[in-house]
C-alpha cells in the first residue's frame, strides 16, 4: 500500500516524474492548474509502490509520498 | 599624550579603536601603511586581516562581512574605488554599514601615485549606479585621520549607509602629532544581521527588487533616510570667517594649505578667511548661507572643479564664485594661491571704486 | 500510511520560479534536505548569485544574502571569516561562477576558504535568454553562437571541477549530474558531503552539478535529461576529482 | 616661530630618519610638527627626500615649496632645490658627495664633508648625522641633547650604534664652530 500526492498547484506538467515512474502510475491532468499546466496525478493507486523516484526527480519539490509500515517480523 | 604617527597608520588605530576587526583589501598606493598596519596590529587582537585578490573581490568581502553584523573596513586608492564600485552600489543598496578608504591620487586612468581630489564627483553623487549616496568625510590632519575614523564607523551604523573617508597621498603619508582619544561609543546590535538564528524569523539581505513598484518605495526610502542624514550630519570647520571679504572653500589638504596663503592674505591687509567642508556628502550647504561680509568665494581644488558645483549650488548666485585648481597630482602652492586672492581682492576693489 | 517523503524544512512554501522541467529545483531539495539532516539550519546561511537562482533567497528556509554577479565567494569568504560558527554556501550558476566569477572562485578554493559551493553547470545562460556560457559545448548553438560555438573564435567549454582540484586549498572538489534518479542519489551524497566537510573544517568544497535548461536549449523535460547525459557528460566527466 | 626644512639626498643616506629624529624631539617640546616624506617609485634607490615643520602655532600647508632651510645630502638633490630655498635662507651641504660650487649667493651656506668626517668615525653611513649635528648647532630648533636622548631611543637595541651617532652629531656641531667654513 503506496501513494503519492501532487500539489496540484505546485506542479509545472514537465512530465518527468511520468518518465521515471518504474509502474506508469502518473500521468498529467486533464484540468489545468492556476499556473497555466496539466498538473500530475497518480491515475493508480493500486500499482504504486512508493518507491519516491518521482518525487526525487521532481524539480518543483511537489510530491509527497506515502507508504504503508512494514510489519515487524 | 600625543604620539607621532603617519596618516594612513592613523586611520589603522582609529578603526582598531572603534571596534573594527575585519579588513578586506589589495595593494595600491599611496594606501599600504594602513594595510600594513592592520596585518600587523590584527593577529594578535583576533582581528581578520585577508589581502583579496582584487579589489572587486576585497569589497564583496566586505559586504559579506557587514552582513554579519561585524565592523569592516576597505581602503584603498583612486583606481582601485572605481574597481569597488559595483560593490559599494550594492552595499549602499542593501544598506550595509562599512568604512571604505579613499587615498585619492592623480587620474583618470592608471595616473600617477601623487596626492589628487579629482575622486570627489565618484565619492559625493554616488560613483556607482543607482541613486545612493555615501557618507562621505574628509580630514584635513592626522588627527583626524584618527577622529573621522571613528565617526565614520559611528554614522555608518547609526544610518546603515557605507561611509567613506575621503583622503589624499599627502594626508596618508604625512606624520603628525596625534591625540588617540579614548573610543566612547558603543556598537549597537544589529538585529537585522545573518548568523546564527535561534529562533528569530530569518534575515536576508538583498538589494534586487524586481517589482518596480517596491523598488521606488525601497528608494524612497532611501532617499527618505539621506534627507535626515542631511539634516543633522553637515559638518564644516570655519577659519577665520568671521570679518572675511573672500572665503576660500577647499577641503583636506588643500585645506591646509589655504590656512597658509589665509594668513599670508591678512599679513597684506586682505580679509580672508576659510570653510572648510568636513562632511562632503551630506555637503555642508548651512555654513555657506549666512556669507555675512563675504563677497567672494575662491574654491581651491586638487583637481578641474568639482567640489566647487556644491559650493556654487550652497550658495546660489549670491556672490561669485570662482575656482582654481592643479590636476594630475601637481598641488599649488602658498604663493600660487595667495596670487590668486589677491587677483580677486583687487577686483573687489574695483567694484567699491 | 506514512510519509515517507516531504518537502524540507529548509524549503521555504514560496514556488520555484524556474522553467517546467528545470533541475534547480532539485538541487534547491537536495542543498535543504542536506541542512535539514545535518539539523544546521538555524546556523546556515546562504549566497544567491545572479542568474536564474538569483531569487534563492526567497526559496531557502534560513538567513539569505544576495551576492553580487560572480562574487559569492567574496562574499561568502567575508561571511565565513567573520561567522566561522556558521554555516555558509554559495549556489552558483555557469556565468555566475566560470565566467564573471572566475578569479573569486580560484582565489576561495587556493585560499582554502571553509566553504561549501553548490555550482551548477547547465552550459548556457538561462535568465539572460540563452547566451553562450564559458561551459557552452563546442558547436552547441545558443543565442551568441547561432552558428555553433566555435572554437577558434570562442574558446572551448571550461572544466571547473579539474581545474580547482590541482588547488592545494579545495579539499573535495566533484562533479555528478541530475540526468536520472541514479546520479541525482549520487548527488545527494555529494552535497551532503561537502557539507559535512565543512562542518568538519575541510577547507574548500564544490560540488558542480550538470543541470538542464529545457527552455534554452529548445528540448522539453525528458530530452534535456537525455541530451545532458549524452553531450555534456562526455565533455564534463562525473566522478571525484579531488576527496582529502 | 615655525621652522620649514627640506632634507635631500639618496636612499639608504638616513634622510627620513634625521627627519623623524627632529620632529620626535620637537614633540616632547610640545611643539606642533610635521613629517612628510616624498613617496613612491622615485624613492626606492633615487632620490629621497622628506619636509620637517615644527612650530608653535598650527601647521597649516604641509607642502613648503620654498623652505627656510635645507640639508642637502648629494649633488643630485643640490640640482634640484638650490633654487627653491628663501633668499637668506640655511643650506647645510654634504661637501664630500658634492664637487660643484653654490650657484646661488643669497643664501647661508655650510659645506661640510660629512661622509669623509663620519667614515673617521668608523662608519660613513653616519653623515647624515653630522650634518643634523652642524643644522643643530646653527638652528637650535630642538634642544641638542634632548635630540640626543631621542637618538638614544631609536637605536635603542643597538649601542654602538648610539655611541657612534651622537659622535657624528657632535662632530657636526663642531663643524659649525669652525669660523672658516663659510665661503
Amino acid at each position: 500500500m503506496a501513494k503519492i500526492t501532487v500539489e496540484q498547484e505546485r506542479c509545472k506538467g514537465c512530465g518527468i516524474c511520468i518518465a521515471f515512474c518504474p509502474k506508469k502510475v502518473i500521468q498529467l491532468s486533464k484540468n489545468l492548474n492556476p499556473k497555466g499546466f496539466f498538473p500530475a496525478e497518480l491515475i493508480n493507486e493500486k500499482e504504486c509502490t512508493g518507491c519516491a523516484i518521482c518525487a526525487l526527480m521532481c524539480p518543483d519539490v511537489a510530491i509527497e509520498v506515502y507508504r504503508q509500515e512494514r510489519e515487524k517480523k | 599624550m600625543k604620539i607621532l604617527m603617519k596618516g594612513n597608520e592613523a586611520i589603522g588605530e582609529g578603526a582598531i579603536r572603534a571596534g573594527c576587526r575585519y579588513f578586506f583589501g589589495y595593494p595600491i598606493t599611496p594606501q599600504s601603511e594602513l594595510p600594513a598596519y592592520l596585518a600587523e596590529k590584527f593577529p594578535s587582537i583576533g582581528g581578520v586581516f585577508l589581502q583579496a585578490e582584487s579589489e572587486i573581490s576585497a569589497i564583496n568581502m566586505v559586504y559579506g562581512a557587514s552582513c554579519a553584523g561585524v565592523r569592516v573596513m576597505t581602503s584603498s586608492s583612486s583606481p582601485g574605488i572605481s574597481l569597488k564600485q559595483e560593490g559599494i552600489s550594492y552595499l549602499a543598496a542593501a544598506e550595509l554599514p562599512c568604512l571604505i578608504v579613499n587615498v585619492m591620487r592623480g587620474g583618470p586612468g592608471l595616473g600617477t601615485i601623487q596626492p589628487s581630489q579629482s575622486d570627489y564627483f565618484q565619492a559625493t553623487k554616488g560613483g556607482g549606479h543607482g541613486d545612493y549616496h555615501l557618507i562621505v568625510l574628509a580630514p584635513h590632519s592626522v588627527q583626524e585621520m584618527v577622529d573621522l575614523t571613528y565617526l565614520a564607523f559611528d554614522l555608518a551604523d547609526q544610518y546603515r549607509n557605507p561611509a567613506m573617508i575621503l583622503a589624499d597621498g599627502i594626508l596618508g603619508q604625512m606624520m603628525e602629532a596625534v591625540e588617540l582619544k579614548e573610543y566612547a561609543s558603543e556598537i549597537p546590535h544589529k538585529n537585522w544581521a545573518v548568523g546564527k538564528s535561534q529562533g528569530r524569523k530569518r534575515n536576508i539581505i538583498t538589494s534586487i527588487y524586481i517589482d518596480p513598484k517596491v523598488l521606488e518605495q525601497h528608494n524612497l526610502r532611501l532617499q527618505a533616510k539621506y534627507k535626515i542624514i542631511k539634516a543633522h550630519e553637515e559638518r564644516a570647520e570655519e577659519w577665520m570667517k568671521e570679518d572675511a571679504e573672500i572665503i576660500i572653500a577647499a577641503y583636506g589638504t588643500v585645506a591646509r594649505i589655504a590656512k597658509s596663503v589665509i594668513k599670508k592674505a591678512r599679513e597684506k591687509g586682505i580679509k580672508a578667511g576659510l570653510i572648510r567642508p568636513i562632511t562632503l556628502w551630506p555637503f555642508p550647504d548651512k555654513y555657506f548661507q549666512d556669507l555675512g561680509k563675504i563677497k567672494r568665494i575662491l574654491t581651491v581644488e586638487l583637481s578641474s572643479g568639482q567640489m566647487v558645483e556644491d559650493v556654487r549650488l550652497a550658495v546660489n548666485g549670491r556672490i561669485p564664485v570662482e575656482f582654481y585648481g592643479r590636476m594630475g597630482g601637481m598641488v599649488p602652492s602658498i604663493e600660487e594661491i595667495l596670487e590668486q586672492i589677491e587677483k580677486i581682492n583687487s577686483q573687489i576693489e574695483r567694484v567699491k571704486l | 500510511m506514512k510519509k515517507v517523503f516531504e518537502r524540507p524544512k529548509s524549503l521555504t512554501d514560496v514556488h520555484f520560479t524556474y522553467c517546467a522541467g528545470c533541475t534547480h529545483g532539485m538541487i534547491h531539495r537536495m542543498v535543504a534536505e542536506t541542512i535539514d539532516e545535518l539539523k544546521i539550519q538555524d546556523r546556515t546561511i546562504g549566497v544567491s548569485p545572479v542568474g536564474c537562482s538569483v531569487f534563492a533567497y526567497e526559496f531557502f528556509n534560513f538567513d539569505m544574502v544576495a551576492a553580487s554577479h560572480g562574487r559569492a565567494p567574496a562574499v561568502a569568504t567575508g561571511l565565513k571569516r567573520s561567522l566561522p560558527e556558521c554555516i555558509i554556501f554559495t549556489y552558483q550558476g555557469d556565468g555566475d561562477l566560470a565566467a564573471i566569477g572566475t578569479a573569486e572562485i580560484v582565489h576561495a578554493a587556493t585560499r582554502g576558504e571553509n566553504i561549501t559551493v553548490i555550482f551548477v553547470n547547465n552550459a548556457i545562460y538561462g535568465m539572460t535568454g540563452g547566451q553562450m556560457a564559458p561551459t557552452t559545448l563546442i558547436g552547441q548553438k545558443t543565442e551568441t553562437t547561432p552558428f555553433g560555438r566555435d572554437a577558434r573564435a570562442h574558446g572551448y567549454p571550461i572544466r571547473i571541477a579539474e581545474m580547482l582540484a590541482t588547488l592545494e586549498g579545495s579539499s573535495y572538489i566533484v562533479r555528478t549530474s541530475t540526468h536520472n534518479p541514479q546520479n541525482v542519489r549520487k548527488t545527494k551524497l555529494a552535497v551532503k558531503k561537502a557539507f559535512e566537510n565543512q562542518l568538519n573544517n575541510k577547507n574548500f568544497n564544490l560540488v558542480e552539478i550538470l543541470s538542464t535548461c529545457p527552455s534554452n536549449w529548445g528540448l522539453d523535460s525528458i530530452q534535456s535529461l537525455k541530451w545532458l547525459e549524452e553531450n555534456m557528460i562526455p565533455y564534463f566527466p562525473l566522478g571525484e576529482f579531488k576527496n582529502i | 616661530m615655525q621652522e620649514d626644512l627640506i632634507i635631500a639626498g639618496f636612499g639608504g643616506q638616513g634622510i627620513m630618519l634625521i627627519g623623524q629624529l627632529l620632529v620626535y624631539s620637537a614633540l616632547e617640546e610640545n611643539k606642533n610638527v610635521l613629517w612628510m616624506p616624498s613617496y613612491g617609485p622615485e624613492t626606492r634607490g633615487g632620490f629621497a627626500n622628506c619636509t620637517v615643520i615644527i612650530s608653535n602655532e598650527e601647521i597649516g600647508s604641509p607642502i613648503v615649496a620654498h623652505p627656510q632651510s635645507m640639508i642637502i645630502m648629494n649633488l643630485p638633490s643640490l640640482d634640484r632645490f638650490e633654487d627653491e630655498l628663501i633668499p637668506q635662507g640655511l643650506m647645510i651641504v654634504n661637501d664630500s658627495l658634492i664637487n660643484r660650487k653654490i650657484k646661488r649667493e643669497d643664501i647661508n651656506f655650510y659645506l661640510i664633508p660629512a661622509t669623509e668626517i663620519a667614515d673617521n668615525l668608523g662608519n660613513a653611513k653616519a653623515a647624515n648625522m653630522v650634518d643634523l649635528g652642524a643644522y643643530l648647532k646653527i638652528k637650535n630648533v630642538v634642544d641638542f641633547t634632548l635630540t640626543e636622548k631621542t637618538l638614544e631611543k631609536f637605536f635603542a637595541n643597538n649601542s654602538s650604534l648610539i655611541e657612534l651617532n651622537k659622535k657624528a652629531l657632535e662632530r657636526g656641531a663642531q663643524e659649525i664652530a669652525k669660523e672658516t667654513l663659510k665661503p
